[in-house]
């Protein structure tokens, strides 16, 4: 039998819930043993109660994991009622979460330098790469991209985690270079390419669709991790198909995150 | 220890219990193995496989809706051949363990339905009976398209009936069910299926585009639950051959009322997404409602609607 | 004040706005007069009156189910007479203020919508148009019994359409919809009211009966909203004569799918039960909804569903 | 026009809200505006959030009222999905309630004495309505029945509202007469029915035809509160009908106090 998920259901309570930028909020959930599983790029499902008309689990990746104080921290955007409805949750309040969901990053083996391009809520996957590549010593560089200055995330930690941002983009100019933030990315790779050895990117679709073709101009490998609307998370239902040049992959098992290289963009 | 005999007999199949899985929202099983034993149910129904790949449709291909959810998969398979090379010992194994393998059939057309079938039969030896998935909303030739008129689902039938000597079951669109019931009936079906999702709409209305890749789906959940129920009770008074309930099943008392309507077995669908294990809690909850009721067997309970 | 015109044309009649009321759902109008301005809506549906008063149907009337309701009040009514007696006076002064009143016509026969249809067409002058019910699911004569084929609904209206000349719409039974679409339309039907509630069947596991006096109901709410939204762009693909889109309108957004999917006009049904003034508040929604896609005039939006 | 419902949503604070018998609970509600509009036997009609599935209010006879503290007393059982989240519901919480619902009792001109038959969760209007004979001075005499002694409500209040209990009775013995309270009552009306004017009941429909059918004998005019499965409680949809002499009635408008001898049983 092929190898199902490694996913449980995993008794979880709130520990902070906060806004950190607009819409934006910073979730940190307790859940020792889900959060001695996960590695960077993977997901969790996780149920937020409160809508007895809305039933399935929100799918969501994560910034940090702390294996050691059994917390995961989440960056989620309120974009809609299931999200609105979690970031009402308050610490102390207990729900379950589904995973460990999916696979993570894969670093090249020797990796020399990584390219990170991650634009508006792409940034938490990102961030949590940056972490594990700091603890590799690996160095990186780092483009964010965001719609407004107010909408900006993960600026100060990818700091902290030990690489400058290289670059920041906002659609409307409020902070940094006014406009994409892939801009930054495809001239690093233009000029720069030989230097890298690993691009990763999370983001809008066409965001990362040009990142990818930058990458693959440059011979870069460049992985992406990509969102679908997900039903299950653990490979039952088929909702969360991507297109790859081998066929139809399911992003909750075969993904989130993809060889750019077989996307079909 | 439960004092109710659970065990019933579905279109020939002999099923520990009446719990089975809806097709499509339970893969081939083995992916939720890691969360319960898939053996303590009564069945599986695997999801539709055509003889050859299917794609399915594009993104995005699932909406939630108030009460339910909407998808457009569009039947992505792996095909039979597909099918059987990836799961095929693990559904022989569970076949072995006294679960009844049940395995759907897709097509585009009757030639396809039976091209497809001719495989299953050829190559799954374990499974238990062959589901013709004649009510699949999401494709655009086969599935909905075929079933959704007596002489359309008694063509598919009448071509496929031949092919194996296991029982042959339908699952059946929510339209017209009493007349494609007796139709397919008489074409010799050995159960029948009752009922797909309900096609439906969901509008963005700020970009005025579904939200989904086409502009209907398939509708799942709780919100189809008293409309199943109704059809199954329909299908029940209009033929002899047994019945399988399915349509928004969240706990014991959804199962109740189908068998309470006429059903011999009732499938869990997407209450499985966020509780991987909710067939064996609504197998025990099932379990403990017979019980109220004072019976010895889960059979006394078939039909027992009072009108 | 908004900036976006929202007089729309039903069917010939001219309504300040699209938000209808629906048939059932709001008594006589008078029911809700304390509650808000009713005048204020585009139209109002009266509940279905026969020729003579209708008892219904015996207790229990009426159950909750998961995200809506299912009844079986079976079309009580005091019949036309009873009707113009108690209600004209209020119905004829909404009609001078410019909401519609729109007259539901109920039957068991041919010959019954007949009857019923000339009294209205005598008694009620302040009627701005007639809505043939041939989709009641809670009576066992006329009703959806007779609106259910194309035949059905065709010989209702062929009957009923040389009596007036005011628009005569149908409200439709949420079955086999663009063929008896096409066939009303052939016969002369000026719009199509969709969809009437979708039958369910709720049954009490513990005294294995029908939640009903009756072994089915009629569902209502958002559990039909995805299923009405299809249902209303089937029609309106199918047909050019206008349609009111029906089914589980508790939010403007709900509505601007009506509106999107090629709906004219939009009534709001169970909603008003538990938030008499839902209508009004719906209004508005749509009004803001129609602003913010940056349109003049609502009926930019009819029908601007981008596949 | 006929008259419409006086009714409007009113927003209510939750008072309090402790159980006082098995599955029973007593609920105050802060609705000054309803308080001052309501009599004996009318009915509201509460909404109670957590379960976006459950769409309709839910209607509730009320005890007592307290106009000046604009407070209003509900005594409810607890047997379905409904109740049990308004037993949930906290202090301080808030929702609006639609009433006043229907009319009330209508006690005769000159009534000398009345018996009050009250079954279950019957109990609440009838306290009601004794609350109301004993401000005016007229003497009642109450048979209360329950299906066991820890479902009893309402005894301490009686006595409390002026008049001994005369009778109460359990289906399965463990407080008082062992079987019906119409057994009392239909004594009381065949040996002393001269001496009443009034018979008042509320509790399971065949009680009630009991009680009636004893009135009737005894040629005492009855008023029974009937409950229905009522959708809107303002007399728009018609789920709440009653079949009377006079045909259908509403019993949200109607009702859901009507003459006995009208119903039929
Ligand atoms: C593997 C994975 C990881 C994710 N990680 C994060 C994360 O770390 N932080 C974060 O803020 N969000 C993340 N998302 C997206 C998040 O799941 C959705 O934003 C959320 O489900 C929206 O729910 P809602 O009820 O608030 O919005 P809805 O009302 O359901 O939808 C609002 C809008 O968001 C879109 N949307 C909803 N769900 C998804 C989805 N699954 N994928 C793409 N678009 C969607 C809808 O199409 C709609 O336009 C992730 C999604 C996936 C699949
Ligand atoms: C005018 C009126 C006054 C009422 N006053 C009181 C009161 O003072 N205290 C009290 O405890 N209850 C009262 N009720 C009954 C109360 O409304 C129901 O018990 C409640 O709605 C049940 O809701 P639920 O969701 O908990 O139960 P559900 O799960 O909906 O139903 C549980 C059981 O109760 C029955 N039931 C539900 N609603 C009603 C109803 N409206 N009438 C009769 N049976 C019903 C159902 O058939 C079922 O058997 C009154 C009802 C009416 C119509
Ligand atoms: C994601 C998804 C995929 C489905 N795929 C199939 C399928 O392949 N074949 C089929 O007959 N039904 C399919 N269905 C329908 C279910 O089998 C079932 O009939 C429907 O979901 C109603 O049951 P539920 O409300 O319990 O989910 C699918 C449903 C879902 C949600
Ligand atoms: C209590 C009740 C009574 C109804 N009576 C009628 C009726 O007389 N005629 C009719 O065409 N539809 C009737 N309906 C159906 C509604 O008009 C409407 O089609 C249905 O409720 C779906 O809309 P909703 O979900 O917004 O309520 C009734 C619905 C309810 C809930
Ligand atoms: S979300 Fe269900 S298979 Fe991926
Ligand atoms: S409850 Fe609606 S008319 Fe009485």
């Amino acid at each position: 039998m092929p190898t199902p998920s490694p996913a449980r259901v995993h008794d979880v309570t709130i520990v902070s819930n906060e806004p950190i930028a607009r819409d934006v909020f910073a979730l940190r959930i307790l859940a020792p043993a889900l959060a001695a599983a996960l590695v960077p790029g993977q997901f969790v499902n996780i149920a937020v109660p409160g809508n007895a008309m809305s039933l399935l689990r929100i799918p969501l990746s994560f910034a940090e994991v702390d294996a050691e104080a059994g917390t995961i921290d989440i960056w989620y955007a309120v974009v809609g009622e299931g999200t609105e409805r979690l970031s009402r949750m308050e610490p102390g309040a207990t729900t379950t979460v589904l995973g460990p969901g999916g696979h993570g990053w894969t670093i090249p083996e020797g990796c020399r330098r990584a390219l990170l391009i991650a634009g508006g809520i792409g940034v938490p996957p990102i961030l949590c790469l940056a972490r594990e590549l700091a603890r590799r010593n690996i160095p990186y560089t780092v483009c964010i991209g965001a719609a407004s200055a107010d909408r900006l995330v993960g600026e100060a930690e990818f700091e902290a985690a030990g690489s400058p941002v290289i670059s920041i983009a906002t659609d409307d100019g409020s902070a940094g270079y006014h406009g994409f933030c892939t801009a930054a990315a495809e001239q690093v790779l233009e000029t720069e390419g030989d230097d890298f050895d690993y691009v990763a990117t999370c983001g809008p679709e066409p965001m990362m669709a040009k990142v990818a073709a930058a990458a693959e101009r440059a011979g870069v490998a460049c992985e992406a991790s990509l969102e679908r609307m997900m039903s299950c998370g653990f490979g039952a239902c088929a909702t969360c198909a991507v297109e790859t040049k081998s066929g139809m992959k399911g992003a909750c098992m075969c993904g989130p995150v993809f060889d750019a290289k077989e996307v079909v963009w | 220890m439960s004092s109710v005999s659970m065990a019933v007999d579905f279109a020939g199949i002999k099923l520990k219990n009446p719990i089975n899985t809806a097709s499509g929202t339970f893969g081939f099983g083995w992916q939720f193995q890691n969360f319960f034993d898939v053996s303590r149910l009564g069945a599986i129904t695997t999801k539709g496989c055509a003889a050859e790949p299917w794609p399915g449709n594009p993104k995005p291909r699932m909406t939630e809706v108030r009460g339910g959810m909407m998808n457009s998969v569009g039947l992505q398979n792996p095909g039979v051949r597909g099918m059987v090379a990836e799961s095929g010992e693990f559904l022989a194994d569970l076949a072995s363990k006294g679960t009844a393998v049940i395995c759907q059939v897709a097509g585009h057309s009757t030639a396809e339905y039976v091209a497809a079938l001719e495989l299953f039969e050829e190559l799954c030896p374990w499974a238990a009976a062959f589901e013709l998935n004649v009510s699949c909303p999401n494709i655009d030739q086969g599935g909905a398209a075929a079933g959704s008129t007596p002489e359309g689902a008694a063509e598919v039938m009448r071509a496929c009936r031949p092919i194996t000597k296991r029982p042959l079951l339908v699952k059946m669109a929510p339209v017209r069910l009493p007349e494609i019931a007796r139709a397919l009936e008489a074409e010799g079906a050995d159960g029948l299926t009752v009922i797909n999702s309900i096609p439906g709409m969901a509008i963005d209305v700020h970009t005025r585009r579904s939200k989904l890749s086409k502009p209907t789906g398939g509708l799942s959940g709780p919100l189809l639950h008293p409309i199943a129920v109704r059809m199954v009770w329909e299908v029940c008074q209009a033929v002899d051959i047994p019945v399988c309930g399915v349509g928004g099943v969240m706990t014991g008392e959804d199962a109740a009322e189908f068998i309470l309507a006429g059903a011999s077995a009732v499938s869990v669908g997407m209450a499985s997404f966020p509780e991987p294990d909710a067939a064996v809690r609504i197998l025990a909850e099932l379990e403990a409602w017979a019980e109220s009721q004072g019976v010895r067997d889960i059979n006394e309970l078939i039909g027992a609607f009072e009108c």
